[in-house]
């Protein structure tokens, strides 16, 4: 007899196997091409980079070469700020869009709000060099208009880097914040402002923690995001400082060093586990 | 005006094109037991939600306590509503949910987390204060909500279908709880349902909304026993049917043509009128120890057993359109295909001459 | 007071948008800029630097590649996502929770480590570098999210919708073929559209594990290090004229059918 | 057949490759890598055959030859007698008496500058790029050995006797450099900024980011200061395991013939003098390269700087940290 | 084995560690309209799943038509289910989802069609062929499940809690409506709910199953009437409910000790034996004229008007903690407060020794 038993599930004459081979492929794909390639790293970094043999050099020049972790210290700085930056950014913009626009102009106005989503990557980030730079459309209009006297330097700046971020992730959020905002249910608002509390009191006590958990999420996704990017901060941000991609690349780039990218990836990746362990109880997966 | 705790003037709402609630003029005693019934989209939720602040009505007034509310919005009114989802803030306790209101009036914590205790073991549920929403059961959430609602003291308490989303069972026991709690806090309640047995169980003024209009209001008795119109005689209860034509009409008694017979019963409309009887099934005598009203044979086409009773569909043989229900004691021995006597009496027939 | 806070409102939403668009015009202004340089003043309109991107053929090339591992890993990712989302939705399987944890865990991880996971591992396995090697990190970082996608969707009333199938005779693959594939259209459809955005767009993957057929971010990045002209914005440009109208049929066709 | 070439950007304009994949029938697959030890990375990691050529800083053709990975070249066959005989660089390829490499494009990293907005007198000398008159008005091209290079010759070191006792003294220089730098550029970025008058001084810059841009923008010039300047030179090499010999000549050919010579010298990545004297360049062409004054030019510049492995990490470092300095 | 047609014997079930069938065995007759009763968690829908072949059970078997089909996989069993939440195919016409079913037997378009509009005639949805499920009501949507089903011609059709997401009205009328269809066709249903009211309504043979075993089982009049335990008791509507110990029992009579004093009655237990005796709503009398057996005087809670009856709660003044449910009818006029004697007939009173 080939029937799941002790299943509450439908499964009749299928048997053991199809489940696992409707799974399989995926649970594969993902040990081959994620697990193996993370085993392979962990193998490489404790490698030394001209051959030979076991080394915790590579993890040893992390934590004594002040420049290297500099790099851990400036990622970590300029990722909470994006962060921080496109909630408080995003937030209110997703509000308006959620409750001030009329319901029937609301997926305009969404979808014009990611439009630029579609743009390259690559060319946005670049796109916003211009933007910024000395005699770029920014400092044109501030010298136009008199407010400065000088042209700020803006490109090539952390300022750049942030803004080449934020705006990316401002666009991210809108749509998870939105969403959110959108699913609330509106007896929610309505009890709230029943038992005497006005607009701003609502938001603070009922509409602000019940869209926390998507807040977290997207906050989650665009602390992964901006903490692995090399385009933005290479682009922009002039090598006044380097973040850790841009450690991680110029270790392959310039000198081919596998074992050391490895390590210093490892590392990123670990300060990643710490931020996903933070926000864990937001982050799960479940059937509707 | 009067001494009405609430009084709906002539309000009228319309959402764009639509009308939904037309001229609708109602009062509210103090302490009464207000119920809204009638069918889906009548306009009763809407009806709510003016008298909650929702929404204000496209024409019309509405006054609480002889103040004019119409535009005042729902924190400044003293309505509190309980939606049929509960709207519990599932990020806060239970006993923070019941202190919301006090919070927003500014009560200290101390006295807040007191009168909080004591609205829920009003209802019954001293023990969950530090519980979260998502640890109750529906019935319970249903009581958390009306702590909240209450604990505020508002002077009218509205409620939205409050256990449409209840099993029958609970919400039968519901039902009796709800009861209870008004009686003991004597607040107004407006409680809005489309189920016409949760009306009768409840109320003790009972509105019937059709169509964004009143159709009925009175007693919820009266509303059953002598329905105002054929709308409410059909949807309050089960009925039997007869349409005919006044013959008749003579200091206070007319008599009817109908397909089962010509039948005399107290009334007032002129010959020719066309009327409709209604025969409530517990009015209907199935055998020849019958009523003073002969209502032929009838087939007998169902017995379904209803626990304490039977409900009895038997087909006329004189007219074989009119559907006979009647009700009979558990113990009856009527079996399907049975023909048998049907009559009623006289002062059991409900006269509607709309 | 109200009105106060609507102006607010309108003025603040007219600021983001500004701040959303501003790159984007720049963008498509200058790549119409006559000159060499894409820096003020503005000296066109002139097409110039449209032609020579559709005369280049690596940059052409490039997009024909980037189309093809959008749409084959996206595929991919997408089979892959539903299958397993099915599997897990219908079937109790052992350490169910543990085994769909893993199959999402690679969302949490940055895109840069995957790459160079995956670099180190082929390295290590003697595979070459190629399209093929960058489709396989595109479905590594896309399936989480088409499985998570599928299976939010996949709650108790799709499955008895299946069973029903199942009830009135209709054997495995028929139940899949003609019940739950077209029930999940949307689910799987979202999947795969957004595993092509992501795709489409990703960069650090195809520059870790490509070699000379290259996708067009990482050519995008080549043609940006190799001197300094507006054939960037007209890249940029273009592909956003196209992504443009894509997302309009999409809008136009399938979003529309609200299904029931 | 595909000819693959592992090269720099310069190799990658189509208006170079184009002619030589029409007249042999055969397409240029081209792979761009930034420095030597990323290069010979490439080539590690892939398969024995998978490579026809290498570009190679001139100066590190030994080190590919010390890892067994290149084919001598028929000097018969090559216009070794056509070329700047200062940048020949025998010394480097040619190894064992075999000749590995051949020069194909040379050129200085020195001071690039808008010399509407700065002294051109100024620019005489290194000592400008850490004074505080152009301070945030300097750029950094951010390749370690070139700069290096050069802040070794404002502490007056010659790059060829580069030991690791000298570094303390280089990072002390580099960072007074970055200390009065706006921004640490690779090739494109450092373009820009010079050209969109974000900065006025590219340290490390020279003609090939001057002559490029000579014709939308005249005002950009470079000078040799009277330290000297980095002389950069980049040689041709063929892999040993190569498939295809004939074809991997041929390009080499191509490359140092008269037509090749003068569109690999204004490539759109970066112009550069052709090694070849006899490029067919136009007189338009050699006036923005300065072609004529490089007798001079040559005399005055020092080579790339060539370390170790060991000496080639410790350099990476310091230039992290100069990177990372605030 | 017997003549039945379906004969689920000795059918035991573990989910994981839980067992949630416990040695169940049941009959159905051919023709026969079975109703599975008992609270959330009782095994029903485990039971049905058994039935329909979606679960197989840890022990025991399930014969069909004689046939053994204890793991025959749905798609090759004689049953067929309509789903609580009716498990439409939303990308499929209505008339598409009835000749699903026909569609996999390779039936031929033309035929499928005629067969599927015949089935939806019978449930009255004649015009529905060409629309989508999305634009049909609740209650419409479950006459296409059921035609679905239906149209293959099970020998069993098996209904887990069909009516459960219908409002009371629809529900009622829908129950109207299975019945009268169940009758037309003569397939055997077995049908899921935790309704009393609705298992009364519709069952030929009722089954009240409690934690995982068969409580009682038979004609819903005897269960209701004479149920065989104290849950089936108290499962099966509203009872007074009074404990007691037998003092006396001779020849088929027992005196038993209560609060409201000694009651002879009909029974067969020892003396010193603890039982309860259970009195439905309907059979406890109020008034001075009442029944044989007096139960004391009672203090009248509260009055519910049910429209064909008035539902009284009422405290014994001998035991306050005794609270008597009874119905009286709608013109009986008694008030809240009210202070009445409460009696009944002994053979009106189920004695419950477990
Ligand atoms: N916000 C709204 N915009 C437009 N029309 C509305 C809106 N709210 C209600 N309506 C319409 O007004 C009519 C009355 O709705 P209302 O909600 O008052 O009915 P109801 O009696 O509460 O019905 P139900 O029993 O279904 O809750 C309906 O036809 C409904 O479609
Ligand atoms: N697939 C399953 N896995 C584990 N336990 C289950 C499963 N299905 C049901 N159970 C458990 O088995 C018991 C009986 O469940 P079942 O669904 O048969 O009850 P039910 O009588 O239909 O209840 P309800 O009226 O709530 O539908 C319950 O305790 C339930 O939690
Ligand atoms: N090696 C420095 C020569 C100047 C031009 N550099 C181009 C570097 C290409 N990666
Ligand atoms: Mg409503
Ligand atoms: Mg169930």
């Amino acid at each position: 007899m080939s029937t799941v038993t002790n299943s509450g599930r439908a499964l009749p004459r299928a048997g053991r196997a199809l489940p696992w081979a409707l799974v399989t492929p995926a649970l594969g794909w993902t040990l081959l091409f994620f697990v193996l390639p993370f085993i392979a790293m962990g193998f490489s970094s404790l490698t030394a980079h001209d051959g030979g043999g076991f080394t915790l050099a590579n993890y040893s020049q992390f934590f004594t070469d002040p420049s290297y972790w500099r790099a851990m210290v400036n990622s970590l700085q300029v990722t909470a700020i994006v962060t921080v930056v496109s909630v408080l950014l995003a937030y209110p913009f997703a509000w308006i869009l959620a409750e001030q626009v009329p319901e029937r102009w609301q997926r305009l106005a969404l979808m014009l709000a990611v439009l630029p989503f579609w743009t390259s990557y690559v060319v946005r980030s670049y796109s916003w060099l211009l933007v910024l730079a000395q005699n770029g459309v920014i400092n044109r209009t501030l010298t136009g208009l008199g407010l400065v006297g000088e042209p700020l330097q803006l490109a090539n700046t952390r300022f750049a880097t942030v803004t080449g971020f934020v705006h990316f992730f401002v666009m991210l959020l809108t749509l998870t914040i939105f969403a959110n905002l959108k699913q609330l249910s509106p007896s929610y608002r309505k009890a709230a402002a029943d038992l005497g509390a006005g607009p701003v009191r609502t938001f603070l006590h009922v509409v602000l923690p019940l869209t926390l958990p998507g807040i977290m999420v997207g906050a989650f996704l665009t602390f992964v995001l901006c903490i692995g990017d090399y385009i933005t901060p290479q682009i922009l941000g002039g090598n006044n400082e380097l973040l850790m991609p841009q450690l991680v690349m110029m270790q392959i780039g310039r000198r081919g060093d596998f074992p050391l990218a490895s390590a210093l990836s490892i590392i990123l990746m670990a300060v990643v586990t710490v931020a996903y362990l933070a926000c864990a109880r937001w982050l799960k997966i479940e059937r509707a | 005006m009067s001494a009405s705790l609430v009084d709906i003037s002539s309000v009228s709402h319309r959402f764009g094109q639509q009308v939904v609630l037309k001229n609708v003029s109602l009062q509210i005693e103090p302490g009464s037991y207000t119920i809204l019934l009638g069918p889906s989209g009548s306009g009763k939720t809407t009806l709510l939600s003016i008298l909650g602040g929702f929404v204000t009505p496209s024409e019309g007034k509405v006054f609480i306590r002889g103040e004019d509310c119409t535009s005042v919005p729902p924190a400044k009114r003293p309505t509190t509503t309980v939606f049929q989802d509960y709207a519990l803030f599932p990020h806060m306790t239970v006993g923070a949910n019941v202190g919301f209101g006090l919070r927003m009036q500014g009560v200290d914590g101390a006295r807040r987390a007191a009168k909080a205790r004591e609205a829920l073991a009003l209802v019954g549920l001293a023990a969950a204060f530090d519980k979260k929403p998502h640890q109750l059961s529906g019935g319970q959430r249903q009581r958390v909500a009306l702590a909240r609602a209450l604990v505020i003291e508002p002077a009218v308490l509205l409620l939205d279908e409050p256990l449409g989303a209840l099993d029958l069972k609970l919400r039968r026991q519901m039902q009796d709880e709800l009861k209870a709690i008004q009686k003991r806090v004597g607040t107004a309640f407006i409680h809005v349902t489309h189920d016409q047995e949760e009306a009768m169980a409840l109320a003790d003024h009972c509105v019937v909304m059709n169509d964004g209009r009143i159709e009925d209001e009175g007693p919820p008795e009266r509303v059953y026993a002598r329905p105002a119109t054929r709308f409410s005689a059909t949807f309050m209860g089960e009925s039997t049917i007869l349409s005919g034509t006044v013959t008749e009409a003579k200091s206070g008694t007319v008599t009817v043509a109908t397909s089962a017979g010509p039948i005399s019963l107290p009334g007032a409309p002129q010959p020719g009128a066309k009327v409709a009887l209604a025969i409530r099934p517990e009015h209907l005598v199935l055998g020849a120890t019958g009523g003073a009203v002969a209502l032929g044979s009838a087939k007998v086409r169902d017995v379904v057993f209803q626990g304490s009773f039977k409900r009895i569909l038997a087909s006329s043989v004189e007219d074989p359109t009119l559907q006979f229900i009647a009700k009979a004691p558990a113990s009856a021995a009527v079996q399907p295909g049975d023909t048998i006597a049907v009559s009623c009496n006289a002062g059991d027939i409900i006269l509607l001459t709309d | 007071m109200r009105r106060i806070v609507r102006i607010a409102a309108w003025l603040y939403a007219l600021a983001v948008y500004g701040f959303i668009f501003l790159p984007v015009i720049v963008l498509v202004l200058f790549s119409l800029q006559a000159t060499s340089f894409p820096i003020p003043p503005f000296t066109g309109p002139s097409l110039r630097w449209y032609q020579a991107v559709l005369s280049d053929t690596r940059l052409t090339s490039a997009l024909v590649n980037s189309l093809a591992v959008a749409i084959l890993s996206s595929a991919a990712a997408v089979t892959l996502g539903f299958l397993s989302a099915w599997g897990f939705a219908r079937f109790t399987l052992p350490s169910s929770t543990l085994l769909r944890g893993l199959i999402t865990l690679p969302l949490t991880v940055s895109y840069l480590i995957i790459g160079m996971g995956l670099l180190v591992l082929f390295n290590w396995a003697g595979l070459p570098k190629s399209l093929l090697a960058a489709g396989i990190g595109h479905v590594v970082i896309n399936l989480p999210l088409c499985f998570a996608i599928i299976y939010s969707q996949m709650g108790d009333h799709q499955i008895n919708i299946e069973r029903a199938a199942r009830d009135l005779g209709a054997p495995e693959w028929k139940v899949l073929l003609l019940i739950t594939v077209p029930v999940m259209a949307p689910a799987i459809f979202a999947g795969f559209f957004l595993s092509m955005t992501f795709s489409w767009d990703e960069f650090v993957i195809s520059f870790l594990l490509t070699r000379f057929d290259t996708t067009l971010p990482v050519e995008i990045w080549n043609l940006l290090r190799s001197g300094l002209n507006p054939k960037t914005n007209a890249v940029g440009s273009l592909v956003f004229a196209v992504s443009i109208v894509l997302v309009v049929l999409f809008e136009l066709t399938l979003l529309r059918r609200t299904p029931a | 057949a595909d000819l693959n070439a592992l090269i720099w950007c310069d190799h990658a304009d189509p208006a170079l490759l184009q002619p030589f994949e029409e007249a042999n029938g055969v397409k240029v697959n081209v792979k761009e890598f930034e420095g030597t030890g990323a290069g010979l990375a490439i080539v590690e990691q892939s398969q024995p055959g998978d490579w026809d050529v290498m570009v190679i800083d001139s100066i590190d053709v030994p080190r590919g030859v010390e890892k067994g990975l290149f084919e001598p070249l028929p000097e018969d066959k090559l216009p070794l007698a056509d070329l700047f005989p200062q940048v020949k660089m025998d010394g480097s390829t040619v190894v064992g008496g075999k000749r590995y490499g051949i020069t194909e494009k040379f050129g200085y990293n020195t001071i690039g500058f808008n010399k509407t907005k700065v002294d051109p007198a100024d620019m005489q000398s290194l000592a400008a790029l850490t004074s505080d008159k152009y301070k945030g008005k300097i750029a950094i091209y951010d390749y370690y050995l070139p700069v290096i290079g050069m802040a070794a010759l404002a502490i007056g070191k010659k790059t060829a006797e580069l030991t690791e006792a000298d570094l303390p003294a280089i990072k002390a220089e580099l960072l007074k450099m970055k200390a009065n730098a706006k921004l640490v550029g690779e090739v494109t970025a450092s373009q820009t900024a010079l050209a969109t008058g974000e900065v006025d001084i590219l340290v490390g810059g020279g003609e090939w980011v001057t002559a490029g841009l000579a014709k939308e923008n005249p005002a950009l010039d470079f000078s040799i200061p009277k330290e000297g300047a980095v002389l950069w030179s980049q040689s041709l090499t063929m892999f040993k395991d190569s498939k295809n010999k004939d074809m991997a000549l041929k390009f080499i050919q191509y490359i140092m013939s008269p037509e090749g010579q003068a569109r690999l010298a204004t490539s759109s990545c970066y112009w550069g003098m052709p090694s070849n004297t006899k490029a067919a360049l136009t007189d338009d062409q050699k006036k923005t390269l300065r072609f004529d004054e490089q007798p001079d030019f040559l005399a005055r510049a020092q080579s790339y700087p060539a370390p170790n492995a060991d000496l080639d990490k410790k350099m990476q470092d310091v230039w992290t940290e100069m990177l990372q300095a605030q």
